[in-house]
């Protein structure tokens, strides 16, 4: 019981980090109708800038304080992200307006690509730390209950607030401004959007903008659980069955697709693991999320597909 | 014009795998280099190579291996950097007369000189890493191993299955159990591989990982509270960057190692000297002597041995073609005495192949995690070739079977 | 000027129907063949051949086969690589432990192994749609990751779950040279390719655009989804099979299952939107840009005359293609075949401009 | 009026409802279709038309009543079967497929009749070869009737709006049909273009004998070429009759034509 | 043509769509401001395609003006993105509808307000208008627009657009699905708008009739050119207009029934 309930814990909390990277996802796509596999480069992009700029920015400024040191890192690399939007918008996005979303998924291939260089070349692609002082020892909590007491990771469970909090506040900011309703009405159809008036350049920035942001939280998360360096860009595969799970346009449908993805993989690898080889929560995670389509092609919360003649 | 030997240097300096990839590549270059710029070369002749990304992936490395195989007088030897790559280019070398020589990694089975007549995994396979690990357990454990848990986990590749079949065969004779614990790479995510370990609570683990599955690994043994002392991770998991930025973390974390780790040698001197000083340097001038690094600037000096080895058969200060230094490399004998003249006497431990030995002698050490640096923690161990030998013999015979290889007799 | 039509008048509707109608594509295409099947093999070095022909090739008939499924029947497959991988070793059991078996009987053999695979993992696409189609075939994807991986009999027990496979031999002729293997390749995706042209060209290939396009309205007209959706599958992981054989067997010769990974998958995926979906050309000229262009890039320091490190100059090459990804879609969203199409268009014109 | 004979009832609906959560859009719908007449269904925006059509042809499946098909009786149909049985129609909102060439477009209606295997096809062996061009001879003749020639290879989605709606028609005559549904085959054309269509339908009336069921907002055509029209409001029937008596029922008048018409 | 100063000058305009079909063949029109001005032709003229134009909408469509000026209020607008011309007032309808499909009607008309910054109260004052005009969308107001009936999306278009409080519309095809009654009111509203709040309309119309009723002026369009133009009432009693866009050749309407050839050219064109 003891380690099921380990097992449970272990399995939200590692949901929880996966819904973080797919929230970036849910955003753009909600937003601009645009998959963007571009987000585990952004996640990466983001990363490297706060890791370097904490190294960075102590050094040009001379001063030693690592909290202020994270803290300027942590707006640079968000500025960071804000150019890599607004130059987005501009290169790409700018120029495929009303193009079909397959198009628009490939063009998130190649500023994938780009970003990941970029990335390295002004970053370096060595491994970088980022250090915000998450506690990395365990506790055991409720010794009494069970023999052994259930063993909790700290820092998952700081990460799985931050990243609570986090998708409150998107919820809320897309939910209360008039901006998400634009914001939908780019996603079902440009051209029409652009008729009424609405400023897709400036939507996508912003959009893009709040990827960015996100992008940045999950990475610097992952980053200081994992070290900076290139790899970190795949936690994005992890995302995936995610959001496709739980919709492609729900912020909430994220969160509960992280969390059942999350604990899924973890009690089939426990429970079902042994007896097929190992390693399986891969492909489980799939075959999960096609388990729930079946039932709801939308995925859990996302919008109903329309056909319609 | 003065002759000139090439050597390709396939190297990986982007990807999942680029901060191991990058030293070890800056390492390789730069020794080429110190070669040139010391000694005016081989007996004179300069030393031209080339360097091509494969980014670890082997269509990519298959492609640089067909682009610079005949380059010059023939390639003199591929150091693949990688297990895939290897497995692609194994069968490409029998057809081209190239030799692949991939020093503490490749195909185990390669040892076997009689079928593997152009491989040589130098100084060790993932079979040695297995059986000095064992031994540094066994040492442990008042030299008995009956009755312990030793689990594997290991990037689920190739790679990482390397050492199932001589951990398989020793558990059998020894009577220890083994369990497997695969991780799919990259292996971001490791809860459930450690949340399993923590409940079956092996004696051991040993740690088949690479890249980013590495720091994953370990810090989920923080979180769950398996003992770090008591992970051996393999060569590739103990390096500086894998465990620097757990820092304590990863206190009393075990590493294997083929050469003595940080032994400031001679030829570290001569390469700042030669090399870095002279605005020369590859990479970074504080990288060199890092782990990945050494391991570079050695496969590069048996790279350089091989040449020299085989102009002495084939003609002094000539371009050699592919053929002759594989010849080279099959007649390596580096004593002790000739490893300090060249500046290794420090780094690593005497290597002798022959014929049916591609390997030569294997030597390795455990080196441990303080929180800071690496500290050798044992002697040098050479493994104990009951089990293995049988093993090459198996696979070695297999491929040969499917392959419709033709065993020399040596 | 040269490409004009004048005086080409269709006297009857077989000939409308013809492969190719306008008389200088004929005489174009058998150009190229001649170039291909002739002066090639006299002119290209091994190096041409293994490094860019074959995997050229190679990529080019895997790119038709999901085109097949993606661009002509709008079936989004992110699992391409599973479909090959299932081809690949499919092909090697049957080499493998039947003693003897011709070359091309495995490989056919692996192309019905992976059609089997396909319409299996098809079948999902009955129900679901789109992008979240993607994820039926990314389980089939992450599945054969690990079922390749893990099952030794796939492996015929190998020890490090890597393959290699014995000679390539059919009736007692060896393929061993790379220009032998470079024409067993150029035959296989001419062939492959005149069928899934006429393929799509024909009743079964409309049946798929208008499921592509309009599902509801091909209902109406008497489309069975069920057929059509998953004939596409069948036929596109058929052919995509036989493209994984033949990237084992040939280009390869010894893989790990990293080989067929979702990596693989993307590109050929970025192929066939670079080169167009629902193109047949497209699917060459696709290749021909992810084969070719970081090649090209490659070299091109050395022309320069650049002296860069191999990282930078990697990285540096990375986003030169992924610049000219995202500029090519911005030039022709529908991909280079498009583009080759409206500069036809402009030619037939020349010199008037409209 | 002319040589047409009507004949009898082919196509019968009974008690037809359906309902998409709140919304009733038919509420108890009875009609009949005759064979070979010009039947035409009106009525103010979102009365249900689009959606009576679209149980016809199984699109949607209503929640009760049945539809009578040349006496065989269905609870509810499925497209495949209503194509096969000959029923064939154009949509409102053209539902066209867009990246294929007109000519492809026409001759997908053509599908049904083709009976060629997978393998024949792909070889192109001389049967696949010679139903390919049989049929394709006959979807000239559809594309020399639309005067359409020009565009036949033409991706659809360039064409403009009307002449888009011409090949909703081709396509859906190419399935040569004994009943047609139009939904609104003249929205979006000037008197010209719809005397066309007029004569298109007219013509496809006469001479390949087919019913038409019709739903058009251009009251001059309704009442010049239908026969019988059935008004809809509010997913309720609340006239059928001539166009003379519907012209005349002040219901009708009041909830669809206004005064002046 | 009233001697009030144009509002919107398109002088000269060739459109070209995918770099190769060109479509617009130099197309001069003015609109005077408070005026409605009709535009006519056949499928395929080029309607649709100037109002893209003007609206600057062709980009989606990978078309381009390639020559030619486009002037609103005298000031040049070829480079303005769409919203910015939403923002001087210019609102185009497009044809076929474009609703967003996943939002409800009511969010569909709110979209419409995006550039509005008059604050809640007015913007509400508006919806309640559009409700009036149009009393079905009310009745549907929480339906997906996907969802809603032809006509009913061909109302919420226009609605929407109503929404911006537009200085100047462009409709396209604004009759098209409508139920005669709805067109009449659809029309009303046009003059209604223009006559109280002078707003200015430039429609691409198929329904000839209707459109001349109620235009002052009108532009006749033929394969990318103007080929007729002049005063609404002119243009109705024009012998070739009325023949061919009015369907009254001769002195009687025909009935659709009897009419025999469609294989007629268009005179002007031979
Ligand atoms: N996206 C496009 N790409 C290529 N050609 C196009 C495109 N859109 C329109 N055209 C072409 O431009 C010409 C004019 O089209 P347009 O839509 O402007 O006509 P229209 O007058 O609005 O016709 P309708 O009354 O049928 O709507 C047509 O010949 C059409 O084929
Ligand atoms: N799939 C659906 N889901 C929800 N409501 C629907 C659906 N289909 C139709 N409706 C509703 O049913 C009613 C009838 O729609 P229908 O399309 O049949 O109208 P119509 O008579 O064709 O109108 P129009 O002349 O405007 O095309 C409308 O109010 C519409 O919103
Ligand atoms: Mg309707
Ligand atoms: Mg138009």
């Amino acid at each position: 019981m003891g380690f099921f309930l380990e097992t449970l814990f272990g399995g939200l909390m590692a949901g929880m980090l996966y819904a973080l990277v797919a929230l970036g996802f849910v955003l753009i796509f909600k937003a601009s109708g645009v998959f963007n596999f571009a987000q585990g480069a952004m996640v990466l992009f983001a990363a490297l800038a706060m890791a370097r700029f904490a190294e960075w920015i102590p050094q040009w400024l001379g001063f030693q304080s690592a909290l202020l040191a994270n803290l300027l890192a942590f707006v640079a690399a968000a500025l960071c992200m804000v150019v890599v939007a607004w130059l987005v918008e501009r290169l790409a996005l700018r120029r495929l307006v009303n193009q079909e979303g397959i198009t628009l998924l490939m063009a998130t291939l190649g500023i994938a690509n780009i970003l990941d260089s970029a990335g390295q070349l002004l970053f370096g692609s060595a491994t970088y730390k980022i250090d915000i002082g998450m506690p990395k020892d365990p506790m055991i909590v409720l010794e009494n209950v069970f023999q052994g007491g259930l063993l909790l990771s700290k820092e998952d469970l700081y990460a799985a607030v931050l990243a609570a909090a986090l998708v409150t506040m998107l919820t809320l900011f897309f939910q209360k401004t008039a901006t998400g309703r634009a914001l939908r009405a780019v996603a079902d159809d440009h051209q029409a959007a652009q008729s009424v008036g609405i400023p897709l350049a400036r939507i996508w920035v912003i959009v893009w903008s709040i990827g960015g942001f996100v992008a940045l939280v999950a990475g610097v998360i992952w980053g200081s659980k994992l070290g900076v360096q290139y790899s970190i860009s795949l936690v994005a595969l992890k995302a995936f069955p995610v959001v496709i799970l739980g919709g492609l346009t729900s912020v909430p449908g994220a969160i509960l697709g992280g969390l059942i993805i999350g604990v899924g993989e973890k009690l089939s690898e426990i429970y079902l693991g042994p007896y097929l080889g190992g390693g399986i929560e891969n492909w489980f995670a799939y075959v999960l999320a096609l388990a729930v389509l079946l039932v709801r092609p939308q995925g859990l919360f996302g919008d109903k597909i329309i056909d319609r003649v | 014009q003065a002759a000139e030997q090439f050597i390709p240097l396939l190297v990986y300096r982007t990807g999942q795998f680029a901060p191991l990839g990058i030293p070890w590549a800056d390492g390789k270059q730069d020794y080429l280099k110190l070669i040139n710029a010391r000694d005016g070369g081989v007996n004179g002749v300069k030393l031209a190579y080339e360097e091509c990304e494969t980014a670890y992936d082997a269509a990519k490395g298959v492609e640089c291996y067909e682009r610079l195989k005949g380059k010059g007088s023939g390639a003199s030897g591929f150091d693949t950097q990688s297990t895939g790559i290897t497995f692609a280019v194994t069968d490409k070398a029998f057809v081209d007369k190239v030799s692949v020589e991939t020093a503490g990694y490749g195909l185990s089975q390669s040892v076997d000189g009689t079928v593997f007549e152009w491989n040589f995994p130098l100084m060790g396979t993932y079979w040695t890493a297995t059986d000095v690990m064992l031994q540094d357990i066994a040492k442990k454990e008042k030299g008995s191993l009956k009755g312990k848990k030793i689990a594997l986990v290991y990037h689920d590749s190739p790679y990482g299955k390397e050492p199932i079949p001589l951990l398989q065969k020793r558990a059998a004779a020894e009577g220890f159990e083994v369990q497997l614990y695969p991780v799919t790479p990259p292996g971001v995510e490791q809860k459930s591989t450690w949340l399993q370990i923590r409940q079956a609570k092996p004696d051991y683990v040993l740690f088949w990982s690479a890249g980013v599955m590495t720091p994953a690994g370990i810090r989920e043994a923080q979180a769950s509270g398996y003992p770090r002392d008591k992970i051996y991770g393999i060569w590739w998991a103990g390096s500086d960057h894998d465990v620097k930025d757990i820092g304590d973390g990863a206190k009393g974390y075990n590493a294997i190692t083929l050469q003595n780790s940080a032994a400031k040698d001679k030829v570290l001197d001569d390469i700042k000297k030669f090399v870095y000083d002279k605005g020369q340097g590859t990479g970074q001038a504080n990288g060199v002597g890092s782990i990945a690094y050494n391991r570079g600037i050695m496969i590069s000096m048996l790279q350089v041995e091989a040449i020299r080895a085989a102009q002495e058969k084939y003609g002094k200060g000539k371009a050699l073609t592919s053929e002759q230094v594989r010849w080279g490399f099959e007649n390596l004998d580096l004593t002790a005495d000739k490893l300090k003249a060249l500046g290794f006497g420090e780094m690593m431990r005497p290597v002798k192949t022959s014929c049916a030995n591609h390997m030569g002698n294997d030597w390795a050490k455990i080196i441990q995690w303080d929180g800071g640096k690496w500290n050798i923690t044992s002697d040098w161990y050479q493994s104990d070739k009951t089990h293995i030998n049988a093993l090459v013999k198996e696979f070695a015979e297999k491929y040969a079977k499917d392959k419709n290889v033709k065993a020399r007799t040596c | 000027m040269f490409y004009r039509e004048n005086g080409q008048f269709k006297s009857s509707y077989s000939a409308d129907l013809a492969l190719f109608p306008v008389a200088q594509d004929r005489w174009a295409m058998l150009a190229l063949a001649a170039i291909a099947f002739i002066a090639l093999p006299m002119f290209a070095s091994d190096y041409a051949f293994r490094a860019i022909f074959i995997p050229f090739l190679i990529l080019s008939l895997a790119a038709i086969g999901l085109n097949i499924l993606v661009g002509y029947c709008g079936q989004i497959s992110l699992g391409t690589g599973a479909f090959m991988a299932v081809g690949a070793y499919a092909a090697y059991n049957l080499q493998v432990r039947i003693d003897g078996m011709p070359l091309l009987v495995a490989l056919i053999g692996g192309g019905l192994c992976a059609t089997v695979f396909g319409v299996l993992f098809g079948i999902p696409s009955l129900r679901i749609r789109g992008l979240y189609l993607a994820v039926a075939t990314l389980a089939a994807q992450f599945f054969v990751d690990w079922f390749t991986n893990r099952v030794k009999w796939v492996t015929n027990d190998s020890s490090s779950g890597s393959v290699s496979v014995r000679t390539l031999q059919m009736l007692g002729f060896e393929f061993t040279t790379p220009m032998q293997k470079y024409l067993l390749c150029l035959t296989l995706v001419v062939v492959f390719g005149l069928l899934a042209k006429n393929l799509v060209r024909g009743a079964i290939g409309r049946e798929w655009m208008a499921m592509r396009d309009m599902d509801v309205a091909a209902a109406v007209i008497g489309i069975r989804p069920v057929y059509a959706k998953l004939s596409a599958f069948a036929v596109s992981s058929f052919i995509v099979g036989v493209a994984g054989a033949l990237w084992g067997f040939v280009h390869l010769g010894a893989w790990e299952p990293s080989a067929f990974s979702i990596d693989k998958s993307l590109q050929l995926l970025f192929m066939i939107i670079i080169g167009g979906l629902g193109s047949i050309a497209g699917s060459f000229f696709g290749a021909a840009f992810v084969v070719l262009l970081p090649l090209f890039l490659n070299y091109v320091p050395h022309w320069l005359g650049l002296s860069i490190s191999t990282g930078t100059a990697s990285h540096l090459e990375h986003m030169i293609f992924g610049a000219l990804i995202v500029f090519f879609l911005i030039v022709e969203p529908h991909g280079l075949a498009r583009l080759w199409s409206t500069a036809r268009q402009k030619l037939r014109l020349w010199p008037f401009p409209h | 009026m002319n040589g047409r004979k009507v004949g009898d009832v082919i196509l019968d609906v009974q008690n037809i409802s359906l309902g998409f959560g709140g919304v009733k859009a038919l509420t108890d719908i009875s009609f009949n279709v005759r064979e070979h007449e010009v039947r035409a269904i009106i009525g103010p925006n979102g009365a249900g038309k689009s959606s009576m059509l679209n149980c016809i042809n199984g699109v949607y499946q209503p929640q009760q009543g049945s539809i009578t098909f040349r006496g065989k009786t269905f609870k509810h149909m499925n497209s495949r079967q209503v194509a096969e049985m000959g029923v064939a129609r154009t949509f409102q909102n053209l539902a066209l497929f867009k990246g294929m060439s007109v000519l492809d477009n026409i001759m997908s209606g053509r599908n049904l009749k083709m009976k060629c295997g997978l393998l024949a096809q792909a070889l192109r062996w001389g049967p696949a070869e010679r139903e390919e061009l049989r049929h394709r001879e006959f979807v000239e003749h559809i594309i020399d009737f639309l005067e359409i020639q020009a565009h036949r290879k033409t991706p659809v989605g360039r064409l403009p709006y009307g002449l888009q709606k011409r090949v909703d028609l081709g396509r859906a005559l190419a399935m040569e049909p004994q009943v047609l549904l139009l939904d609104e085959p003249m929205a979006g054309m000037n008197v010209e273009e719809k005397q066309d269509m007029s004569r298109f339908i007219l013509d496809v009336n006469d001479e390949f004998g087919a019913t038409i069921v019709l739903i058009e907002h251009d009251m001059g055509v309704v009442m010049d070429i239908s026969d019988r029209v059935v008004v809809l409001d509010y997913g309720k029937k609340i006239g059928d009759g001539t166009p003379d008596e519907v012209r005349a029922n002040p219901e009708v008048i009041r909830a669809y034509l206004g005064t002046e018409h | 043509m009233s001697d009030s100063k144009p509002f919107l000058d398109v002088n000269g305009i060739e459109v070209i769509y995918n770099h190769v079909i060109l479509v617009l063949k130099g197309v001069s029109l003015v609109v005077p401001e408070g005026g409605i001005v009709a535009l006519l032709g056949g499928n395929g003229a080029g309607k649709t395609t100037t109002l893209r134009a003007v609206s600057n909408l062709l980009a989606g469509e990978r078309g381009a003006v390639t020559k030619g000026t486009i002037e609103l209020r005298g000031e040049r607008i070829e480079a303005l993105s769409p919203a910015e011309l939403v923002r001087r007032g210019l609102v185009q309808v497009m044809e076929g509808r474009h609703c967003f499909a996943h939002l409800t009607i009511e969010e569909n008309l709110m979209t419409g307000a995006y550039t509005r910054s008059d604050g809640k109260a007015a913007i509400a004052a508006t919806l309640e208008k559009v409700y009036a005009y149009f009393p079905r969308l009310k009745t549907r107001r929480t339906s997906q627009a996907a969802y809603t009936s032809g006509g009913e999306q061909q109302m919420c278009a226009i609605g929407r657009a109503l929404m911006a409080n537009p200085s100047m519309v462009l409709l396209d095809e604004p009759s098209m699905g409508l139920a005669p009654q709805i067109v009449d009111e659809v029309f009303g509203i046009v003059k209604d708008l223009n006559d109280k709040e002078r707003v200015t309309f430039l429609l691409a119309e198929q329904n000839t009739n209707m459109a001349l009723r109620y235009a002052d002026y009108g532009y006749i369009l033929e394969s990318g050119r103007i080929v007729m133009d002049g005063k609404a009432s002119d243009l109705a009693n024009n012998e070739d207009v009325k023949e061919f866009y009015l369907g009254v050749g001769g002195a009687e309407r025909k009935s659709f029934r009897d009419v025999k050839s469609y294989k007629r050219r268009k005179r002007w064109l031979a």
